[in-house]
């Protein structure tokens, strides 16, 4: 008994895993190239990929009720621009006022999701899709063919700015704020219930419609604040901006253990898996493997951490096959 | 045999034209010939000559929606197709520029593409487990991937011997693009096995109720192999045509093609939870986008407007049998009461 | 019944969504015209000056205030072309360096009474690019002139256009000789190398490490040019003590570009200079030097709109000075030059000369790649001095 | 006064769903701290009975009154609000969640916007205490077994300290022992002052706890009785309307030559070394409590699984499955257990349900699918087995249960190679008048001289319909009886002869 509980640690524990994987490549990243492991560079890894990251933490919820968004950089974009503009144009200036901005319009663009898809019956995938051509070209409409960056976005850009603290600030709170939202609320047993048996959540009392445009609606909020944090940090706004990393953002969940089936996954194991993406595409660079061998190096991490937990997973049920006495 | 009332069952299905054209494909159908009009209005460049010349590119991709609707119909996706259709198309260049000859050409690109579709149907039958979404992403970012390392510091390759592939371009008495006819009759070829033969149903069976096909005596993991292996071998035929009519390749080559694909196949009726919709209605949704997309650009409308309508199109059309549904729920319960 | 209605209320539906989408649409591309106008006027400075500016390192180039009446004139000058269309391909919509080219061509064959199509597509791709062509091909435009986002991918579309009878050109990226007639070139290749090879040793005092962040590894543009500097670097002695540490690739992506300037800080602690021969990478890098306040001095290509923030002789400042050539002119000089070769003019072979307008007399030269190519001039540098100026044109 | 008499009320309930009456006009009252039976043919509209009370379910028509007041429900948190708490039929757990999680679903324990979970997984191990469970709060559900699921269900009911508890078919998936310890447990709720309203199959369970019945037959109120009052025959013609003479029609069929073997087989964790054997004509019982592996040795010899060891002889050949498709060209069927997950494609149509495995052999050129064909087949099969149905195109999800395993038997009848015919509880949901037509169907094949397995949990129809019974019990074959030995009791006790043994080994 003590054997199993002691294995079933080890390799039920995916955080721990990961953890490991993440120690691993920081060593041998930090032996082919010192300056790897400096805070200058940490820093970086975290201010250059929090968009990524606070995305995932949206991703996951979504990915908990079973479905998945892969609409969220078009939202990003729609919204990164619109506030791009305001600020270009002079219109809006606070910087406050223009994250809010963003993260009205993400959420407006989340809860569209969310309404059809529950309330329409509809795939995820396919109504996010559809939502994916939708918001990308209403970001190219709201541009008309400008971008606003270097100057036209300088008061805006000081919060991002390298060496200030305020996107750090926002990946902590959001993080914190997620970790207490799935862990210690009433809203996010309600997610994780839905995810696990819809039909259980509805039985018990769970408004399963209400809690998926919830899910889809904070997807949206966050990928707003994204697009706010991404004109802020690259102090550019381009209809184009994050095109197709929304697969990245799926990939962090993946990697992070977070079950495509709903009801499995964490704020931890989104966390290390968003890492593990960010340090892939921060030291590759480094340690000179040509940046080309980038995306090979990842999609085969990601078949590999997904194969290799279906792999765990079947030798803990043999071993529990097993232990059943005959 | 036993307890025989003597109830007879009725075995005849009667087929009205009422009732084929309330059918999704009827609807299309008439959509079509409604995108058609709409088009002449908007355009006059809308000339048959002139579709038939614009058509080849968006054709390309047409041989993929028919392996899609396989994979769809099974309740399955495929996201890699994309990637697949730059690797084929990548490795075609090469294949040729190191001076082979032209079937050879032809044979590597095919081979490559069925070697795509083996290593991801193989991955998806020895872990059934794993949601295809997921498997076919890590594969999307592979073979890209590879693609790009190949590439290498240019990022795109010409196909120099370019008078070896014109044979896949040309027209056949200057109006008829070879490709059409090569899809016509692949589509035919795939709309038949789907819709006719016992291995068409087995895929049905296999996305309306796994467990019960497979109870059946269905082999579910060899139909879900096959069916990623045609996809592999069709995009790597898109990747041809796509080759043939760009002399060359390049890492973006193929880029968002799975999602316009699956696009047309979800627009033609063919739900992406399984077991619906007919290979007839991805076709002809598939040239109903087509035909919008090249009137909407001859009428000069903003690229990112046709995305727009494109995305509203496909969510309107997945709202209706939702609405439908509930329509006829709502009829029942009065009919009960 | 209810059937009935569905299929109704779906077939209405869909109908509703093309108009609506189209109306949006037709509005938008109403609206770009005239606001092409005024926007004409801006330009009209770097219509005059830029083409003019004296070689690379030139001190300054000033823009002239005075040439905008000129400019307005030149506008209406040039040969008749009404009745004619002639269509502008743009790598991809949303970038602003292609909607001043646009402005540019739609200012000269408005002015000399044609009608302009302009088409970008919805990504940076030649698939997309194609379509569009195909699209043209079908309007039975007079020419297209193109900026290709692939040399010899658009070979078969293009070809087909020229069976079609339509002229084409291309501007900012070329496409194979067999697929144009000919290709306006914004600034040499060696010219453009040479500027930067030498704005490289002006920075780094003489000798030192130096990096490239390019864009992607497949730009056409940025690859001959890291070629050209090459070659010079090898060809005078006097680069010698340059050393080229490595050329990475931000893909024109500003989070990939950020991340690569940082990676070529943290691996080259000796590094002197970054050379980014791109608009995307410019700006990425010139944000991560100056939010860093390293050392490292910037260079390259860049948009002053973009870059007025960072250029400056001060240790604030990141970019002490780089160049470009003015958007706007070139697509004027693609937009004359298709003119020309619609008018019969010129057939694109070497040797054919014609007149851009005020822009003065063109000769078609010998692109090096068996083609032919119009060279609008040399790169223009902008530095601390005129950048002020000019931060608002483009 | 008859208001404070009755803790809940229920009058005149109507519940219309989309083609169906669920529910006519039926009536239920529960005593305060009684344990009340409601029983009723599969059907009958229990479920959606329960599923009313519990106000998952708004009902058309009909009253409810809570301690007398009425109460209009509409939705399960104002049920569970109202202090109802319901353990459904399937287990309605989140197999993705620890025990404590699924426990406190929907009425965490919070402080100061906080999830106590310290305090809550405190509070799971009492109740879990309180239920002599075996397991850990910090278990996962999806890892638990169908009883330890079920218990944590009763726990989850527990912790809402719920005034009425609904338990719906509680020890349909319980081994006796597992019963006896719900029957503790219910003893002990109501000795606590819970009413509670049991629905069971079970007489057994009926006789046990409750002390009233209810029944339901064909979505109406047949009556209440008092459990001491009534006897079995009466309540059994109340339940299915009529009375039953002769349910079981075993015809007299010469026993013929062996014609199929099993010797051997094991599969890790789900059986060891099953042996048996089916002669022509034959039909051959196997039962054994939920559990005892006897379904996974037939998934085995169908090559839906893959059996670690053994040898599977048919018609003195040995034979190599691996796949359902290689039983089923040798002549092996099987009628699955779960009509709608694993014997019928719901969606579809009658016919294609039925052609489905012989879709290959009717098809021209074994390519194309041959539909006039394969029309007239799935007619005669589904006249002959006499389904209640329109048109051979009705999806079958339009069928009741009983006709819905009509069309599964019709789907095995039309393989015509058929030798042996593996009936996976063929009765389970099915209403009496189905029932009899199904073993008179079975009597049929046998006299053909075909070889019969019916696996079955029910002792009436193994008793009445086998020529031989094997017993399982966890995982082995305990026994073989013949017609003549078989009895309730030598079933039973072959049954649970290792449970106990193993039962105690595993307290240790």
């Amino acid at each position: 008994m003590e054997n199993k509980s002691l294995w079933k640690k080890i390799t039920g524990s995916r955080e721990a895993l990961l953890l490991a994987i993440l120690v691993v490549m920081g060593i041998f990243i930090t032996i082919l190239n010192p300056t790897f492991f400096s805070p200058v560079n940490i820093g970086q890894i975290f201010r250059n990929n929090a968009l990524t990251m606070i995305m995932a933490l949206g991703m996951l919820c979504v990915m908990l009720t079973a479905g998945i968004d892969i609409s969220i950089t078009s939202t990003l974009a729609f919204a990164g621009m619109t506030i791009g503009m305001l600020t270009k144009y002079n219109i809006v200036n606070s910087t406050l006022a223009l994250f809010l901005i963003a993260m009205v319009m993400g959420c407006f663009c989340g809860a569209m999701n969310g309404l059809i898809i529950a309330k329409g019956k509809v795939a995820p995938i396919i109504c996010t899709m559809g939502f994916m051509y939708i918001w990308r070209g209403m970001a190219y409409v709201v541009g008309n063919s400008q971008f606003a960056s270097g100057e036209d976005v300088r008061e805006f850009a000081e919060f991002g700015k390298d060496g200030t603290i305020g996107p750090y600030i926002i990946l902590i709170v959001c993080y914190a704020l997620f970790f207490w939202m799935l862990k210690w609320t009433k809203f996010g047993r309600k997610i994780y219930a839905v995810g696990s048996n819809a039909e259980a959540a509805r039985i018990s009392g769970i408004n399963v419609d209400n809690t998926l445009i919830s899910v889809y609606t904070i997807m949206g909020t966050l990928a707003g604040l994204a697009g706010a944090l991404s004109v802020s940090i690259y102090a550019s706004a381009q209809p184009n901006m994050q095109y197709g990393r929304e697969m990245d953002v799926i990939a962090a969940c993946v990697i992070g253990g977070v079950s495509m089936s709903g009801g499995r996954g964490s704020v931890a194991g989104t966390f290390l898996g968003a890492l593990i993406i960010s340090i892939i595409a921060k030291a590759l660079p480094l340690v000179n493997v040509p940046s080309i061998a980038q995306n090979t190096v990842k999609g085969v991490i990601i078949l590999v951490v997904v194969i290799f937990n279906v792999i765990t997973q079947r030798m803990v049920d043999r071993q529990n096959l097993e232990r059943r006495e005959m | 045999m036993a307890g025989k009332s003597g109830r007879s069952i009725n075995a005849e299905q009667k087929i009205t034209a009422k009732k084929l054209l309330f059918t999704w494909e009827g609807a299309l159908i008439v959509l079509f010939i409604l995108v058609n009009i709409f088009n002449m209005n908007i355009s006059q460049s809308y000339t048959f000559a002139n579709v038939l010349r614009e058509m080849p590119k968006y054709l390309a991709e047409m041989f993929m929606v028919l392996p899609m609707a396989y994979i769809l119909v099974l309740g399955d996706i495929d996201i890699s197709v994309g990637s697949i259709v730059c690797l084929t198309g990548t490795l075609t260049c090469y294949i040729s520029n190191a001076g082979a000859p032209f079937p050879i050409v032809i044979l590597g690109c095919l081979a490559a593409g069925l070697i795509c579709g083996v290593i991801n149907g193989s991955i998806a039958t020895s872990f059934p487990e794993l949601p295809s979404m997921i498997t076919t992403l890590g594969t999307q970012i592979i073979f890209r991937g590879i693609a790009e390392i190949s590439l290498g510091g240019g990022g795109s390759v010409a196909y120099n011997n370019t008078k070896q592939i014109m044979p896949l371009s040309t027209k056949l008495g200057k109006t008829v693009p070879v490709i059409i006819l090569v899809v016509l009759v692949i589509a035919i070829i795939f709309t038949v096995v789907l819709q006719l033969t016992t291995f068409g149903r087995s895929l049905y069976a296999i996305g309306s109720n796994k467990t019960s096909a497979f109870y059946a005596g269905v082999d579910v993991q060899k139909c879900r192999f096959i069916a990623y292996v045609l996809m592999g071998l069709m995009a790597s035929m898109c990747g041809l045509f796509l080759t043939a009519y760009t002399y060359g390749a390049n890492t973006t080559t193929g880029q968002g093609f799975e999602m316009e694909v699956i696009a047309m196949c979800v627009f033609g009726g063919i739900a992406s939870t399984g077991g619906k919709g007919t290979l007839i209605g991805g076709i002809i949704a598939g040239l109903i986008i087509t035909l919008l997309r090249i009137a909407l650009g001859q009428a000069n409308v903003n690229s990112q407007m046709i995305l727009v309508i494109v995305g509203a199109l496909l969510i309107i059309a997945v709202l209706i049998p939702g609405i439908k549904g509930k329509i006829d729920e709502m009829k029942k319960l009065r009919a009960a009461a | 019944m209810k059937r009935k209605v569905v299929s109704i209320l779906l077939t209405a539906a869909m109908a509703a969504t093309l108009l609506a989408g189209c109306g949006g649409s037709g509005a938008a591309t109403e609206e770009a015209a005239p606001a092409a106008a005024p926007a004409a006027e801006e330009a009209a400075p770097a219509a005059e000056e830029a083409p003019k500016a004296e070689e690379a390192p030139a001190e300054e180039a000033a823009p002239a205030e005075e040439a905008g009446a000129e400019a307005a004139e030149a506008a209406t000058g040039g040969s008749d072309v009404s009745g004619k269309t002639f269509a502008i391909v743009v790598k991809s919509a949303g970038n602003p360096y292609f909607k001043k080219a646009i402005e540019g061509f739609t200012e000269v064959i408005e002015g000399n009474g044609g009608t302009v199509v302009v088409k970008e597509p919805s990504a940076a791709t030649v698939d997309a690019q194609i379509t569009e062509i195909q699209s043209l091909i079908s309007q039975g435009v007079d020419s297209i002139s193109v900026a290709a986002n692939d040399e010899n991918a658009l070979q078969a579309t293009l070809q087909e256009a020229m069976d079609a009878g339509i002229k084409v050109n291309c501007f900012d990226s070329k496409v194979n000789a067999d697929s144009r007639m000919t290709f306006c070139n914004q600034a040499g290749i060696t010219e453009v190398g040479q500027a930067l090879i030498d704005a490289v040793l002006d920075l780094s005092g003489g000798e030192g490490q130096y990096a490239i962040l390019s864009a992607t590894s497949q730009a056409t543009n940025q690859n001959s040019w890291i070629e050209a500097m090459k070659s010079i670097q090898e060809s005078d002695s006097k680069y010698a003590g340059l050393e080229l540490v490595e050329v990475a690739y931000g893909d024109d992506e500003p989070q990939k570009s950020t991340d690569q300037a940082q990676a070529l800080l943290s691996k080259y602690p000796d590094l002197k200079v970054i050379c980014a021969p791109t608009t995307v990478g410019i700006a990425a890098a010139a944000k991560v030097l100056q939010d860093q306040k390293s050392s490292v001095k910037l260079t390259g290509l860049g948009l002053p709109s973009e870059m007025a923030e960072y250029i400056g002789a001060d240790d604030a400042h990141s970019c002490p000075y780089m160049f470009l050539w003015n958007p706007s002119d070139l697509a004027k000089l693609a937009a004359y030059s298709s003119i020309a070769l619609v008018n019969g003019e010129i057939t694109g072979a070497v040797g054919d000369k014609f007149t851009a307008g005020d822009m003065g007399e063109y000769t078609l030269t010998d692109g090096g790649d068996g083609g032919s190519e119009i060279i609008l001039g040399p790169p223009f540098q902008f530095n601390p001095d005129n950048i002020a100026d000019w931060k608002d044109v483009y | 006064m008859s208001e404070s008499e009755y803790i809940l009320e229920l009058n005149g309930i109507t519940k219309i769903f989309p083609g169906v009456k669920a529910l006519n006009q039926v009536h239920f009252q529960l005593k305060r701290g009684e344990v009340h039976a409601l029983m009723g043919e599969n059907g009958a509209g229990k479920s959606t009975f329960i599923k009313v009370i519990t106000g998952v379910h708004a009902a058309e028509e009909g009253h409810m009154y809570l301690e007398g007041k009425e109460v209009h429900f509409r939705g399960p948190k104002d049920a569970l609000d109202a202090g109802i708490a319901a353990v459904y039929q399937h287990p309605t757990t989140y197999p993705t969640l620890s025990v404590t999680e699924n426990i406190f679903m929907g009425h965490e324990i919070i402080k100061g916007g906080m999830i106590q979970w310290n305090e809550m997984n405190a509070k799971a191990q009492e109740l879990l205490d309180r239920l002599h469970a075996n397991f850990k709060p910090s278990d996962e559900i999806g890892a638990l077994s169908v009883a330890q699921q079920q218990m944590t269900e009763i726990a989850k009911a527990l912790s809402t300290n719920a005034k009425i508890i609904i338990l719906d078919e509680p020890t349909a998936s319980l081994t006796a022992n597992e019963s006896e310890e719900l029957y503790r447990i219910v003893d002990q709720l109501r000795d606590e002052g819970v009413s509670i309203i049991f629905i069971s199959h079970r007489f057994e369970d009926m006789y046990r706890l409750a002390t009233r019945v209810t029944v339901f037959r064909d979505s109406q109120y047949i009556g209440t009785y008092d459990v001491d009052k009534i006897t079995n025959a009466d309540l059994v013609k109340a339940m299915v309307g009529r009375e039953i003479s002769d349910m079981y029609p075993k015809p007299e069929v010469k026993i013929g030559d062996e014609i199929f073997k099993i010797e051997g087989m094991s599969r890790t964790g789900f059986f060891k070394d099953v042996s048996l054997n089916v002669h022509a004509g034959e039909i051959v019982g196997m039962t054994g409590l939920v559990g005892a592996g006897r379904t996974e040795v037939m998934e085995s010899v169908c090559g839906i699984t893959k059996p670690d060891s053994g040898k599977v002889f048919l018609g003195g050949k040995q034979l190599k499955v691996k796949k359902p498709e290689d039983a089923m060209k040798e002549g092996i069927i099987l009628l699955p257990e779960n009509r709608s997950t694993q014997g019928l494609i719901l969606s579809w149509g009658l016919g294609r349900n039925v052609t489905l495995p012989i879709q290959k052999k009717l098809a021209k050129g074994g390519i194309f699918n041959d539909s006039k064909k394969e029309n007239e087949l799935s007619k005669k099969f589904l006249e002959e087995v006499d389904t209640k149905a329109v048109t051979i195109f009705d999806p079958a999800s339009s069928l009741s249960g009983g006709n819905q395993q009509k069309v599964v038997v019709a789907k095995a009848l039309a393989q015509d190679n058929m030798k042996l015919v593996i009936m996976d509880e063929p009765t389970k949901g099915v209403d009496v008048g189905a029932k009899a037509e199904i073993y008179a169907i079975m009597g049929e094949l046998a006299k053909k001289g075909y070889g019969i397995i019916m696996i079955s949990s029910e002792m009436p129809e193994i008793l009445g319909m086998c020529d031989r019974v094997y017993v399982m019990c966890n995982g082995r074959v305990t026994g073989c009886l013949n017609r003549e030995e078989a009895s309730q009791e030598r079933i039973l006790n072959l049954s649970m002869e290792h449970s106990s043994n193993e039962r105690q080994e595993e307290a240790v």
